[in-house]
């Protein structure tokens, strides 16, 4: 329960959204003050979530700072909060990235400014809320919800061809949602509560695991996106303004992998043990073919957008091979990712605010007017390609070995994605920092201290969890080994199902 | 014998001078078969001992209705009538649902099994007479729809002046 | 206290100062804060080894990295007697380069930068060899490689330069791509991977096999076999071999720390260290030894014909790299880490005189040299030296560890060692040729290269004349230690390393150990004649020579046209199906085709379907009376 | 002879609406301002629903009830007359068309729509049903200079007449069947005797099916829709859209639930063509519109398709959440039509598509709501749209019908093409025009009523939910 | 007597007349007199029900018909006036201001 004096994932929630009304009562030509007070709420909701990573009790799976409390009793479903040590980082990555966006936002967004700063706290908000529901009404509530504002982000502020980019986002990611939708209203009847840890304590016929599996499969296949539902990323990324992107990239997307680890995992085991098998052909696919893709690209966003499917290849395959090490790799494989592709679209950013394109064509030799940033630039890079030291590689090695010891050839074809990854990731910095220089960026002005003061944390991150993670997997291992079990414990029981009506049907 | 060949007759007058109405070039002699075409229904009222209503079907529809109709058929030209095609492109299609809609009502009717018969018989009609029994029926049991009934009325007052009033005022 | 920390920590603490303040204060003065810290850690690694010596043993760990579930895995330390001998050369050879780094990039303007790097640097490479278990290992591996990629391109500007960091960069991770599979396999075999339980407990799965693709594949075979092949990446092995010589764009002084004594000795280190994986696999060991001597080979013909004098510098580290492996190859893993340890001083000291040859004629190419022994006579001798200790001249470094090696293969006893002695032999020929021809083209001879250069030739200054010296005080004399006890010397560091390495089975009688030795030292001798003779006396031979057999000649100067065939096999065919199949076609045709096709046509059908709005009441009315029949007929029928 | 004289409590509020419509009548020959005709007409309502309150009972010999069923469509009229009115004050102005007679029409439609909601008889249901029709073609009509107003009441008026022929024909057959039109009556006499496998009970069924379909604009009787809607002034269509649907819903539901209780197998088969042509056509039709009322036509016959989800479930559960889904439809079409006619001022049309470009630039409030309108017409929460969409979707898959659901989610998601297409027109484009709004109190007021009421429902259902559960548990 | 089946079939073939004849002709008057052709049917069948039922029912609801029919038909032709004003036609077919 929690023992704060304050209902801490609610004020995560909802502070935000208290943020909005306050902006929403300031007059729109004030937009310094509106950046500010967008600053104050962001940052307050990141200081008021730090208990979470402190007053966390490592030694248990349960649901931790729970709040419960009837919503719509009339159909049993309940306003029910709570983190585990699978979701607990996922809240805080949110309330880091609110801030990180608002920063880095500062000066790029020059249209509608009061619009945008609500539409950032709102998309954080729901997000953070997605992350915490343990009903799963609420849940999808959040889950969609973040579409309204993430959709105007796109859309709004994002490049010139943003209503494709944005209309292709919300499409796509509908299509997944209803069919969750179904899924969840059916699990909902099925089970007489949309409680998900009470549902989760249920056995499920396995034919109807397997419909449901599919079903959610949808919803989080494209949001992660697995390939080969994964072509609305590369033009969402690529459209949106750089705030965008990063929510996209940093906390969005989890919610696919998270949706898999906290549904499709414990709900339906047998059926997620029958599927393993695509899933992770599924992951091996998009971490190869969206690394090849990015040879191809000359878009730097696009690029790391397409980089971004190969990473999230990675995560599905850690999840697929349900073993320990591959889905706590997984989980901080989703932290890392995060934090690494965060980072890089910030760093797009930074330089797109300075010439105004996102060819890799007009950029060259960066490094010469702005070497800080091509140090920052080189650390997320190398992060990127799983370097050991840095983040990206405990999150990259625990999921191979995980998808090894799943499947020999899955881990074998995985590895391989390291290889491209570090093919496209350096003849990009090449191309970027290096040769050269570019008469376009002749004489740019170097990162100023706010552009630094948003990376420096993810910079942070970046070594801590490289150097040091274990503080980071000990939030996971008791919710990771009782998801295991659940799974696992499930598996016998289906195949004592099987055994029995073999039996039956003996006799 | 005799009700049968009546009702022979009514029924062809009835089809026919119907037929005769949806097909007239005329708007003038679809207005007229019509006039036929309702005093032979009043007939077949009569013959099924419904005097109010033959009565009221004389007065209201023939005698009133199609008075109406008379009048705006007039209003309308009916010189450009007469030269132009009667009916509307893709006809064919609207007759060809039309007989299959006939088609399928008298498959489904062919097993129409009607309820027990009820208190008024023709004896007791006939002891109180048609008009007072209806009426009786009218201003108690049915009170409440007869109520409706004024009200539709008066919306057809009111639509019509709302509607076909000359200037407008604003 | 645990001294030993400093090793590493030093480093990393110089470079994380320089790359902080390098920018804003330090500036010019980056040497202050790197050559002391890696004096320090030289300092350290000499009481290390002593106390190594006097038989303390080091294996802790720091502190857990990782874990999840049952894989533990530590930041831990491992100081035994093959990490010493790696230390001192690690920090010996690097501390002398700091130095020698001091004059030569003086005036760069990423001085701070380059003195970073190479701090970093260090600080991996003594992560590398510290380290132990796998994981750590691994770590100071990638690191190795990415500050191998930073120093190779630190000219960035130059695109010659920063692609050869990418090329360097890459071309590894092919390796590392087995290596790190290789680790994988360790853990899920042993359930570990520190170095101690696995090596007592390797013994116990010899024989096991494991299924891959249906295949029954022996299971210490498979991980020895990974494991060598990203060896085979960082020490630039066939077919990995293609990133050293372009590695020449980096600063000079980065080739002698990295391309030569360091980095990518880590291959062998590794494979010394793995020894009791591979020494209960044959097949991996045939083909440690196979690659090994084949490369060697290959290498020291490339370096025949190449001009430049940083990659005959380059190949020929290639070509030492491959003696090292067939030493490990036959199971004289003492041999070839004896062969590092020497190879790191002369190699070194190659470099860094080259550097001092570059640093003058501010070019590499010895066509364009000649008679600079009269400009540079330090460099001259130093290199000298070096040259003949490469060359395996009796007395010298280079003899002892190299003759060790040929001595191990020829006396293993097994047709595949002769295979490799076979080989060894040629090589003891084309060594000591390519190195003269080297010396005898740069310093004899006159001055090929244009009046206005030739008024730049200079000596260079002491700071970077004293670290050639004292190497070439290494390179005379580094080999004494492991003068072999036929020669009245100890083979100490045979001795020394054997509780780490073991001792190999050798078969062979002093008398055929002399003969061995007097053959090897006659053809490295007549080696240097026929260098003499070509480019000293009858100049003119070479180029008739090449136009006798200018076939092979293309074939071996375009050093077999690998780069090519790689461009042609796995570059261009990438790229091509990254962008025409798979941006072009599958993503853009298929998945988008699909993506976009179905609300495309969900569009045109409603532009069809809004025609039947046709805006007349009757059609309406039609469609209603439809309705109304197909009803019927639906629930009726 | 028994004349003894009916119970009016039952039948107090629709005898409160005919006398108000009256007053207006006479009140507008009295008054020149209009604006206290619609002020008097909204007050009315009011006080109507007021008599609302311990209405409930049978009376007239059992042809009107009034029960919780009938109860929770009134409020539902009451919302949708209301609203119509305020919406209507500015804009009939506009139009040039500030009759009097205006509000009376309105006010006799919703007692049309109320004696049908009530209607225990299909004497009394038919009658309704014409009430609430004429006064609807009138309605539709009533810019009379305007010849797309012409032609919507035109096109409204002859299929709606041949539909309740249809009806007609279907009420002789289940009379000469049963010998009745009490709606009980028919129930009880086909389950005792056995009338379920004869075709002509089938036949009967499916003409009710069709007339209803035709109030509801479910496909194929939807075709007079989107001509009506588009042609009819703006407030009217808004009117229309939500009143005579509901209406058609509560007799559908109350006729096939009760008195086609015995053959709910072949109803639903007939309903479950119609709820997913409903739901193709007007979603997949209404992305190639460039008119914003027609769009909105196509919109409600998809919502058509929706709700009779609920009426497939056949069961309380589904009816509640038809009923529901129906309370929050008037709420976010009214709200969206709100707008529209916001746009609509002296000279400019505003009901193009293309009028919304750059809406957001010069008025970002308005655009905002409309934004609010449009996600909850999608059903994406936290809005109502989602609420009524996931509790039709819920009481359909209960009742075992999750393929349908699968379908009418896919469609769901090609709605939201059009539908964000307003948003994305609003704030993505550059403006082209200058739109100046036509803003008044009362259209203001709509708004923040429609949307406050959009919100709160999509954050906090459980009154609603629990306000229809109520209302059918009696049924 | 005459079966009752006898009137139904007539009734239904009057009331499908009135819907052919609305389904086909092109003069709005002529339409309007289809529906009340479609009207009559049912009338005949309700009068006649009625009658073989002994019931009044059937009478009485065909006298609402007829008054609803009466109603009906005053506000289709005032549509129609006011149609006329503005467009001087009767065809229902040149009426098609909107579609698609």
């Amino acid at each position: 329960m929690n023992n704060l004096p304050y209902p801490i994932l609610s004020t995560i929630i909802f502070l935000p959204v208290i943020g909005v009304l306050v902006l929403l009562i300031i007059s729109r030509s004030q937009e310094t003050l509106l950046k500010w007070v967008a600053l104050i709420f962001a940052v307050a909701t990141f200081l008021l979530s730090l208990p979470l990573f402190i007053n966390f009790d490592k030694s248990t799976f349960k649901m931790q700072f729970v709040e419960r409390h009837d919503w719509i009793p009339a159909w049993n479903i309940k306003y029910y909060l709570g983190v585990d040590g699978i979701s607990v980082f996922l809240v805080l990555l949110t309330t880091l990235s609110t801030v990180l966006c608002v920063l880095i936002s500062w000066h790029a967004i020059k249209i509608k400014v009061k619009e945008f700063y609500i539409a950032i706290l709102l998309t954080c908000g729901a997000i953070a809320g997605v992350f915490c529901s343990l009903d799963f009404i609420l849940f999808y509530i959040f889950w969609e919800a973040m579409l309204i504002p993430m959709y105007l982000i796109i859309g709004v502020w994002g490049g010139p061809n943003r209503i494709y980019a944005t209309i292709k986002f919300i499409l796509y990611t509908l299509v997944g949602s209803v069919l969750l939708l179904v899924g969840i209203i059916f699990l909902y009847l099925y089970g007489g509560t949309s409680d998900i840890l009470e549902l989760m304590e249920r056995t499920y016929p396995y034919t109807m695991q397997l419909w449901l599996f599919w079903a959610f499969f949808a919803a989080f296949a494209i949001k992660v996106p697995m390939f080969p539902v994964h072509t609305w990323l590369p033009d969402a990324h690529t459209e949106a303004p750089t705030a965008g992107s990063v929510i996209l990239a940093a906390i969005l997307i989890k919610m696919g992998a998270y949706g898999f680890l906290r549904f499709s995992l414990p709900f339906f085991p047998e059926a997620t043990k029958s599927m393993v098998p695509a899933m992770l052909t599924l992951s091996v696919i998009a971490i190869i073919y969206a690394g090849l893709v990015c040879l191809a690209q000359k878009d730097l966003k696009r690029l790391i957008a397409y980089s971004s499917v190969s990473h999230m290849g990675f995560i599905t395959m850690g999840i697929f091979a349900l073993n320990s090490q591959g889905i706590e790799g997984g989980i901080l494989q989703m932290i890392n990712h995060g934090v690494v592709t965060g980072a890089l679209f910030m760093c797009v950013g930074i330089i797109y605010d300075r010439t105004h394109s996102r060819q890799i064509a007009d950029h060259q030799g960066l490094s010469i007017p702005m070497p800080v940033f091509a140090a920052f630039a080189m650390v997320f890079t190398l992060a990127a390609i799983g370097l050991p030291g840095t983040n990206g590689f405990i999150g990259e090695f625990l999921t191979i070995l995980g998808g090894f010891t799943a499947n020999k050839l899955v881990g074998v074809l995985a590895a391989t994605g390291v290889i491209i990854g570090a093919g496209y990731m350096l003849w990009l910095y090449q191309r970027l920092f290096f040769m050269r220089i570019h008469e376009k960026v002749v004489g740019l002005p170097d990162m100023d201290l706010r552009e630094i003061v948003t990376l420096t944390p993810l910079l942070i991150l970046v070594f801590w969890i490289g150097v040091y993670p274990v503080p980071f997997l000990d939030f996971m291992h008791p919710s990771v080994q009782h998801l295991l079990e659940r799974v696992n414990v499930a598996g016998g029981m289906q195949e004592m199902n099987i055994a029995r009506t073999l039996m039956e049907v003996i006799r | 014998m005799l009700p049968e060949l009546f009702f022979a007759y009514f029924a062809v007058t009835i089809v026919l001078f119907s037929i005769f109405v949806v097909t007239a070039r005329n708007p003038v002699h679809s207005v007229l078969w019509m006039l036929l075409l309702f005093f032979h229904i009043a007939g077949l009222y009569l013959f099924l001992n419904a005097e109010f209503i033959a009565a009221i079907q004389i007065i209201i529809y023939a005698g009133a209705i199609l008075v109406l109709y008379l009048f705006v058929v007039f209003l309308l030209n009916l010189r450009e009538e007469l030269k132009i095609y009667r009916f509307i492109g893709g006809w064919p299609s609207g007759l060809t649902f039309g007989i299959a809609l006939l088609a399928v009502i008298i498959l489904s009717i062919r097993s129409f099994i009607a309820a027990p018969p009820g208190k008024y018989s023709i004896n007791l009609i006939r002891e109180e007479t048609h008009t007072k029994a209806l009426a009786k029926l009218l201003y108690t049991d049915y009170l409440f729809p007869f109520e409706i009934i004024s009200v539709i009325l008066l919306v057809a007052i009111v639509g019509v002046i709302v509607l076909a009033k000359r200037r407008l005022k604003t | 206290m645990k001294l030993y920390l400093l090793i590493p920590f030093l480093p990393l603490a110089a470079f994380v100062i320089n790359i902080l303040f390098g920018r804003t204060l330090i500036r010019d003065k980056a040497h202050w804060v790197s050559c002391p810290t890696i004096i320090g850690s030289l300092v350290v690694s000499v009481i290390t080894l002593i106390d190594v010596i006097n038989g303390k043993i080091i294996n802790e760990d720091l502190y857990t990295w990782v874990v999840s579930e049952k894989f533990i895995v530590s930041i831990g330390f491992l100081i035994d007697q093959l990490t010493a001998v790696m230390l001192i050369v690690v920090t010996g050879v690097g501390s002398l380069i700091f130095i020698y780094s001091i004059g030569y990039m003086h005036g760069d303007k990423g001085y701070y930068r380059y003195f970073a790097y190479l701090s970093l640097f260090v600080f991996f490479m003594l992560m590398l060899v510290m380290g132990n278990n796998f994981l750590v290992l691994y770590l100071g591996w990638e690191g190795v490689g990415l500050c191998s990629y930073f120093l190779i391109g630190f000219w960035f500007e130059k695109k010659s330069a920063s692609d050869a960091g990418k090329k360097a960069f890459i071309t590894c991770r092919f390796g590392d791509f087995g290596f790190a599979l290789g680790v994988i396999l360790i853990f899920l075999t042993f359930g570990t991977l520190h170095y101690v339980p696995v090596f007592d407990e390797v013994k116990g799965v010899a024989g096991q096999t494991i299924n891959i693709l249906g295949w029954e594949v022996d299971l210490i075979t498979l991980i020895a076999l990974l494991l060598f092949a990203g060896a085979v990446g960082k020490s630039a092995q066939i077919p990995l071999h293609v990133w050293l010589p372009d590695a020449m764009e980096g600063p000079t002084p980065v080739s002698a720390l990295i391309h030569a004594a360091t980095m990518v000795t880590a291959g062998v280190f590794m494979v010394a260290r793995c020894n009791p994986i591979f020494n209960l696999s044959e097949v991996a060991m045939l083909t440690v030894a196979v690659i090994g001597a084949v490369t060697s080979l290959f290498a020291a013909t490339i370096a025949i014909f190449q001009n430049d004098i940083k990659r005959i510098i380059a190949y020929s580290t290639i070509s030492h790299l491959g003696m090292m492996f067939a030493a490990c190859g036959v199971g004289a893993y003492a041999a070839g880490i004896f062969h590092l340890y020497t190879h790191g001083f002369f190699k070194a000291l190659l470099f860094l005189a080259a550097g001092s040859v570059i640093h003058a004629a501010h070019h590499n190419d010895i066509q364009r040299m000649g008679g600079l022994k009269k400009y540079q006579p330090i460099t001259y001798i130093t290199m000298l030296i070096a040259a003949l200790s490469a060359g395996g001249i009796p007395g010298l470094a280079g003899f002892f560890s190299k003759d060790e090696i040929i001595w191990s293969t020829f006396a293993s006893g097994s047709p595949v060692g002769t295979l490799v002695w076979i080989l060894m032999i040629a090589i003891a020929f084309f060594t000591p040729f390519y190195s003269f021809r080297m010396i005898f083209l740069t310093f004899h001879g006159k001055f090929r290269g244009t009046h206005e250069e030739e008024h730049h030739l200079h000596e260079s200054p002491p700071v970077m004349t004293i670290p050639l010296m004292l190497l070439a005080a290494g390179a005379l004399g580094a080999g004494w230690v492991g003068i072999p006890t036929i020669l009245g010397g100890g083979a100490h560091i045979a001795h020394f390393l054997e509780p780490v390495l073991g001792h190999p089975e050798l078969h062979g009688t002093h008398a055929q150990e002399f003969g061995v030795m007097g053959l090897s030292t006659t053809i490295a001798l007549s080696g240097i004649v026929i260098a003499a003779i070509l480019y000293l006396i009858k100049t003119y031979l070479p180029l008739r020579l090449a136009q006798g057999f200018s076939g092979i000649y293309r074939v071996v100067f375009n050093k077999y046209y690998v780069d090519e065939l790689y461009n042609l096999t796995i570059v261009k065919p990438g790229l091509w199906i990254a962008d025409s199949f798979i941006e072009r076609f599958t993503d853009a045709k298929i998945i988008e085709g699909i993506v976009n096709g179905v609300p495309r046509s969900i569009g045109r059908f409603a532009g069809i379907l809004r025609k039947v709005q046709t805006g007349i009441t009757q059609h309406y009315a039609i469609i209603m009376a439809a309705g109304v029949f197909i009803l019927i007929v639906l629930i009726l029928w | 002879m028994n004349l003894q004289f009916p119970d009016l409590t039952p039948v107090m509020p629709e005898l409160f609406m005919t006398a108000l419509a009256l007053i207006l009548l006479c009140t507008e020959l009295l008054v020149k301002k209009k604006g206290i005709l619609a002020a008097l007409s909204i007050l009315g309502v009011v006080v109507v629903a007021y008599t609302l309150i311990g209405s409930s009972g049978t009376t007239f010999g059992g042809m009107f009830v009034s029960d919780g069923y009938s109860t929770f469509f009134k409020v539902i009229f009451f919302v949708n007359a209301i609203l119509s009115v305020l919406i209507s004050i500015k804009y009939i102005a506009i139009e040039r068309v500030n009759f009097g007679e205006y509000y009376s029409l309105i006010l006799i439609s919703t007692l049309g729509m109320m004696i049908m909601a009530s209607a225990a008889d299909l004497i009394v249901l038919y009658l309704g049903l014409e009430l609430m029709a004429l006064s609807t073609y009138v309605l539709a009509g009533f810019i009379r200079y305007d010849i797309k107003s012409n032609e919507a009441a035109l096109k409204y008026f002859l299929l709606g007449a041949f539909s309740s022929a249809f009806l007609l024909y279907g009420i002789s057959m289940i009379y000469g069947l049963t010998g009745t039109t009490d709606i009980k009556s028919i129930a009880l006499y086909i389950s005792e005797k056995g009338l379920t496998e004869n075709p002509a009970l089938s036949l009967s069924m499916i003409l009710f099916a069709v007339a209803f379909g035709f109030k509801i604009a479910a496909v194929p009787f939807h075709m007079w829709a989107p001509d009506a809607y588009e042609g009819a002034p703006t407030s009217i269509t808004a009117f229309m859209s939500v009143g005579p649907k509901a209406a058609g819903f509560a007799v559908l539901g109350r006729v096939f639930m009760i008195a086609f209780a015995s053959i709910k197998l072949e109803w639903v088969a007939v309903f479950i063509p119609l709820s997913i042509l409903s739901m193709a056509v007007g979603n997949i039709v209404a992305i190639a519109q460039t008119n914003i009322k027609r769009m909105l036509a196509y919109s409600s016959i998809a919502h058509a398709g929706y709700a009779l989800l609920g009426i497939i479930a056949a069961n309380n559960e589904g009816l509640a959440s038809m009923m529901s889904y129906l309370m929050i439809y008037a709420f976010m079409n009214i709200g969206a039509f709100a707008v529209v006619i916001m746009l609509r001022s002296e000279d400019f049309k505003g009901d193009s598509i293309s009028d919304y470009e750059g809406l957001s630039r010069a008025h970002p409030l308005l655009a905002a709501l409309m934004l609010i309108f449009m996600f909850s017409l999608t059903g994406i929460p936290p809005t109502a749209g989602f609420m009524a969409k996931l509790y039709v979707f819920m009481s359909a898959i209960n009742a075992g019908y999750t393929w349908l659901v699968v379908v009418a989610v896919v469609f769901a998601v090609i709605s939201a093409y059009f539908y964000l297409r307003i948003i994305m027109y609003m704030y993505m484009r550059e403006p082209k025009v200058e739109v100046s709004l036509s803003t008044s109190p009362s259209l203001g007021l709509a708004l923040g009523v429609t949307t406050v009421a959009v919100l709160a429902i999509g954050v906090f259902p459980l009154y609603l939910v629990e306000l229809a559960r109520a209302a059918i548990s009696g049924f | 007597m005459v079966p009752l089946n006898w009137y139904m079939l007539l009734s239904a073939v009057v009331f499908t007349i009135g819907v052919t004849g609305f389904l086909m002709r092109r003069n709005i008057i002529i339409m309007l007199m289809s529906i009340e052709l479609m009207l009559n049917g049912v009338n005949i069948n309700l009068v006649a029900l009625s009658h073989y039922l002994q019931d009044m029912r059937g009478q009485i609801l065909t006298f609402f018909v007829i008054s609803v029919a009466a109603a009906e038909a005053a506000i289709g032709l005032a549509i129609i006036i006011a149609l006329f004003r503005n467009k001087a036609t009767a065809h229902v077919d040149e009426v098609q201001e909107m579609k698609g």
